[in-house]
């Protein structure tokens, strides 16, 4: 399945894209996710104090990851 | 809900407006936390500051920080407002006001809220020195 | 000095006053304490509250905590202001703000202050009822 | 010596009085000054919660009160 995933912070400079398109199987976790996106951008390899939200709410691990969810990738907070 | 104002915007913050919120009839004690923007940071001159924000994640996130806030201890009314955007030095990038029957509680709240804020709303801020720029917290 | 303002007036006092009096470029936080005039008190209703001081000692006192919290929390500014009078539901009695380099101080010291300065600074309410009036906490 | 005694809330009421006259003996205490005050004004009797400030700080029971100081009778507190 084809996801839109979001990109904020240091992330979106590392990338250079606010926003991507990444392919992922049916059924993956996020996890899976993580390993995609890292072997997609390698620059990404060093960067790992990330957190995965899904429908604009955090997940973890092990969160099944849904067609049509709307992945955004947070970078450690710095708000306030 | 009428007891909750949660604001993320390009506008220049107003005090006023989070306390005129807040002030109920029935309260005895209003605590506000305002933070500004430093000029210095670890040794640094900081020119200025830049906010961007997951904006309707760091909503539903600061709604929760507010209902956790009316959950966990014994107040009113909470007003949580955060800025987005470029902001100078004394600019304000956040105001949470609480206002409760008794003024410990309205204090508990208040913290509760900014330091949960700095936890887990999705904003992240950008520095701007006068030899380039960082983001905030990125390694922490 | 230039970083404590004290003031007991009876002007309606001004949020925006103490918080540009203690707001400087090198604070990275805010904390205001704001008294309301609650409609309630142990369960009766209250029409307005009548406050009365020993001005120069009253003064004198809030001197003290200002200098105190100066000394005692890493802190920049501090502001304290008391009303005097007649005020009616939702009048502001008293202001406190502080402004510290980082947040945890100015709370602590904005709680120090409104917490001692209900101890120690001679200023006393009358409560007035519908059916009567009586001196707060004259009979600890 | 004569003395300028002043009087707030609670005990401004039961005296009647914001401001009163005390004759009292030279280096007296303020708990000379205190018996002296209750023996003057007997409604005072049951009411001794007020602590005593001499020239608008706060005085000790064993503090001298000297010529032309100004005594203030303070009742329990409750700005803010």
């Amino acid at each position: 399945m084809q996801t839109q995933v979001l990109l904020f912070g240091i992330v979106a400079d590392l990338v250079g894209e606010s926003s991507i398109n990444l392919e992922l199987k049916m059924d993956g976790t996020v996890s899976d996710f993580k390993k995609k996106l890292t072997e997609t951008y390698p620059q990404l390899q060093n960067y790992n104090t990330y957190v995965i939200a899904l429908n604009e709410s955090y997940a973890l691990d092990d969160t099944i990851v849904k067609d049509n969810d709307v992945i955004a990738i947070i970078p450690p907070v710095s708000g306030g | 809900m009428s007891n909750i104002s949660i604001k993320l915007t390009t506008d220049k913050l107003s005090l006023d407006e989070c306390y005129n919120f807040v002030d109920d009839p029935t309260c005895g004690g209003i605590d506000i936390f305002v933070g500004t923007v430093r000029n210095h940071t670890k040794g640094k001159k900081v020119k200025k500051l830049d906010f961007s924000a997951y904006g309707p994640m760091a909503i539903k996130e600061m709604e929760l920080i507010a209902e956790k806030a009316l959950e966990k201890f014994d107040v009113l009314k909470i007003a949580i407002h955060h800025a987005e955007g470029m902001l100078q030095i004394g600019d304000i990038p956040v105001i949470i006001a609480v206002s409760a029957a008794h003024r410990v509680a309205a204090f508990e709240a208040c913290q509760f809220a900014i330091d949960t804020l700095k936890e887990t709303v999705p904003i992240w801020k950008k520095e701007h020195f006068s030899d380039g720029e960082v983001w905030v917290n990125a390694h922490p």
